[in-house]
C-alpha cells in the first residue's frame, strides 16, 4: 500500500508565478511571502514523496463554459503548463501517476462519485503554483503528479462536505493501492479574496488566520459550513478554501501542525500555506 | 445556492453564465496566441466574430470592466482580455469597487 | 410543482433511425418492431407531456475518451442531432428544458452528484431514437428536453444502484420544480446485445423478458444486480439497462405497466420498450 | 471492475483506452465530413497524421475488426470507420466471433 507522507494547505495565487517569472520574488513586497515557504520546501525535500495529490481549480483556462465538471481527475501521463493569456510558462510538464489515478477513478466511481476523467489535458496556476513553491524550480519534477479538480468557478458548486468525502475516498484510494509510493496531498486555493463585485479587494485576515490555526485539529466547524458561508467569510474567490477539505479529510482524524506561514496581501490576495503530517 | 444574497458579492450562477456566454467564449478565445494577435490587430472585428452585442462591443472595447462582469462576464475569463493590454487586477478590483486604484490598494489592500 | 406523467423504458439502438431514414419501417424485418410501438405513440399523444428527460449513453459522437463524464447533464436551449459518420440526420433539433435543467443540476450538487454541466453539446441517437420511436416525425418536436447522459462506455461506468439514487433526486427535482409542466421520463438503452469481443451477437431473450416483465414491480433484484451482473446477463452494450433504473427510481414503489414490447433482434440488439405510470 | 472476467467479453477498461487511443482518435475524427474525405481520399496519410503505429495501421487498412477491438479500438469509434466503406455491423460482429457473415447471423441472432 501507498503511504501519505502528509498533507499541505496552501494558495496558488498566479501573481507568485509571475514574481518568479519576472524574478522579484526578492523584492520587499514579495520577500516576506516567499520566506515564509522555505521551511516548507525544507520539509518537502527531506521527506521525499513520489507522488504529489493536487486539489485545484481551473480558473477558465482549460475549461470552458460549455461543459463545466463538478470534479475531474487527470489519468493522463503528462500534463503541460496552458496558455493563460500571456503564453505558456517555461516550466516542466508534469508526468502523470497514471496507475494511481485510474486506481482513484475506481475507487471515486464504487464509491458513489461522478468524476469527469481526463487523459489529454493541460494544467493551470493552480496546480503549477502549489508545485513551485513546495519544489521550486527544478529541471524536472521530482514527483509524478494526481490532479484533481474542483469547480469553483460556475455554481451551483460542490459543497464543503462534498469535497471533505472526497477525502475520505482518495485516502481509501492510496492506501489500498498496489505499491510504495509516498504520497503528498496538496489542497490548494484561498485565502481570502474577492476579485468580482463591488467587495472586490475584500480580505478577511482574521477569517485567514483563524483557518490556518484551525484547519489541522479544529477543523469541524470548516467541514460543516455552508457555500455561503465560504463566500461571505472569505469572499467569493476565497471560496476556494472547500479544496482545502479534500486534503484534510485524506488525514487523521488528530495531525501534527508541523508548519504554517501568512501573508496579506499577495496581489489582491490572503495567502499562505500549512504542512500537516499524521502523528 | 443560486439566490445567496452576499451583499456586493455577485455569484457567477446560471444567470451569469448564461448572459456573459458570448463575453467569456470570446475572451476564452484569447489563450491562443493566434487569437491575441487577431484581437490586438482588429478588436472589434474579433469581438463580431464572436457575436457580441453593441453594448457588450462597448464595454470590452472602453475596458470598463465593472459593466463586464454585471453583463455575466466572469473575472476569470475577462482576465484575459486584460492579459493583452495589459491591465494589472488591482486595476479591475479598484473599477468595481468604484475607487480610485490608489485607494483601492490603501482602503482594500492596505498598501500604501 | 411539475408532474411526472409516466415513465418509458426503450432501446435506442441506431439502426432503428437508419430504417426510418431509409423508409423500411414497413418491410418484414422491421413491421413486427415499429408496430409494437404503436400504442407507446398513442399514450404519448394522450398525455401530451411538456418535457421529456431523456436518461441516455453517448456512443463516441460527442464525448472521446479525453474526458469521459460518468454523469452529464445538458442545461443548453438546444441540442442538434450529431454526425456519426454517416452525415446529420435531417430532424429537427431539439428545444432545451433550461430551467428544469439547472434546477435539476443545483438538486444533484446538494445531493451530492457531480454532474459535468453542458451548455454547448450535440446529442447521438441515444436521444435521437427514443424520441422517434415514441414522438414520430414531426416537424418540431411537441416537447423540450432535459438530456442525462451516463457513461456507459469506458470503464468505471456507474454503478447500477447509483443510477437508481439519481433516479431519487430527478424525482425530487421534478417535483420541486415551480412550474406546472408534465414531464416524462425515459430511460434508454438495451435490451441484450454484445458488440465486442468473440461473444459478439449475444442476445438473451429469456433475461430481455424478465426484465421487461420485472422491471415495474419486481425491480429490486435489478436494482441490486453488480455491473459484472449486468454485462454478464445483457452482454457488455447491454448494461445500458442501468439507464432505465434512473427512470424506475423516479417513480413509485408500486406502478402501473401500461404496456409492454420486446422485438428481437434489431440489428443485433434485444429490443422493446414498457410504460409504466404511477397509480 | 477492472479484472471482471467474463467468457469472450473483453471490457473498455483502462488498458483499452490507454492502448486504443490513437485508433479511437483517429475514428472519432471520421465525424467530421472534411476527414470523412481526407481518409477516403489518402487513407495512410490520414492515419499518419494521428500516429497510428505500422500494426495499427494494418489493422485499419486491412479492415481487421477483430484486431483493431484486440488493440483497443473502441466499437462505437471504429464504427465510423466502417459508416466510411460501409460495412454492416454484423459483419463486424462476425468477424469477431470467428464466423462467416451466413453463420453469424443465423447462429448468433436466430436469422435464417
Ligand atoms: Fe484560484
Ligand atoms: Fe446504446
Amino acid at each position: 500500500m501507498a503511504k501519505i507522507i502528509g498533507g499541505v494547505g496552501t494558495s496558488h495565487v498566479p501573481s507568485i508565478g509571475a514574481a518568479l517569472d519576472k524574478g522579484i520574488a526578492d523584492s520587499p513586497d514579495w520577500k516576506p511571502f516567499f520566506d515564509g515557504y522555505i521551511p516548507g520546501k525544507e520539509w518537502m525535500a527531506e521527506k521525499k514523496p513520489d507522488i504529489a495529490v493536487v486539489i485545484f481549480n481551473d480558473h477558465g483556462n482549460t475549461f470552458f463554459l460549455d461543459r463545466v465538471p463538478t470534479f475531474a481527475v487527470g489519468v493522463a501521463d503528462h500534463y503541460d503548463p496552458v496558455d493563460e493569456g500571456y503564453g505558456r510558462r517555461s516550466i516542466p510538464s508534469f508526468e502523470g501517476a497514471t496507475d494511481l489515478s485510474w486506481h482513484f477513478v475506481d475507487k471515486l466511481v464504487e464509491n458513489h462519485f461522478d468524476p469527469l476523467v481526463c487523459r489529454e489535458i493541460e494544467v493551470d496556476h493552480g496546480l503549477q503554483v502549489p508545485m513551485e513553491l513546495f519544489f521550486g524550480r527544478p529541471e524536472n519534477w521530482p514527483v509524478k503528479v494526481l490532479p484533481i479538480w474542483v469547480n469553483t468557478i460556475q455554481y451551483p458548486i460542490p459543497t464543503p462536505q462534498r469535497c471533505w468525502e472526497m477525502g475520505k475516498v482518495l485516502r481509501e484510494a492510496i492506501e489500498s493501492f498496489p505499491g510504495d509510493e509516498r504520497v503528498v496531498i496538496m489542497g490548494t486555493g484561498g485565502l481570502s479574496h474577492q476579485l468580482q463585485g463591488s467587495r472586490a479587494g475584500f480580505i478577511n485576515r482574521e477569517a485567514d488566520e483563524d483557518w490556518l490555526n484551525n484547519i489541522a485539529n479544529n477543523y469541524e466547524k470548516f467541514r460543516d459550513m455552508s457555500r455561503e458561508d465560504y463566500v461571505e467569510q472569505f469572499g467569493s474567490e476565497g471560496a476556494e478554501l472547500i479544496m482545502w477539505l479534500v486534503m484534510r479529510a485524506a488525514m487523521d482524524d488528530k495531525v501534527d501542525l508541523k508548519m504554517k506561514h501568512y501573508h496579506a496581501p499577495a496581489s489582491m490576495t490572503g495567502a499562505g500555506m500549512v504542512v500537516l503530517e499524521n502523528l | 445556492m443560486s439566490d445567496a444574497q452576499i451583499p456586493e458579492t455577485p455569484l457567477f450562477d446560471r444567470k451569469g453564465s448564461i448572459d456573459g456566454y458570448r463575453i467569456n467564449k470570446m475572451a476564452m478565445a484569447l489563450g491562443d496566441p493566434a487569437n491575441r494577435e487577431a484581437f490586438k490587430a482588429d478588436e472589434e472585428a474579433f469581438l463580431d466574430r464572436y457575436k457580441l452585442t453593441p453594448e457588450q462591443k462597448d464595454a470590452v472595447m472602453s475596458r470598463d470592466w465593472n459593466r463586464m462582469v454585471a453583463m455575466g462576464g466572469n473575472l476569470f475569463f475577462i482576465l484575459k482580455i486584460a492579459a493583452v493590454d495589459p491591465t494589472p487586477i488591482t486595476a479591475i478590483g479598484a473599477a468595481q469597487a468604484g475607487l480610485d486604484h490608489a485607494d483601492f490598494l490603501k482602503q482594500r489592500l492596505g498598501k500604501e
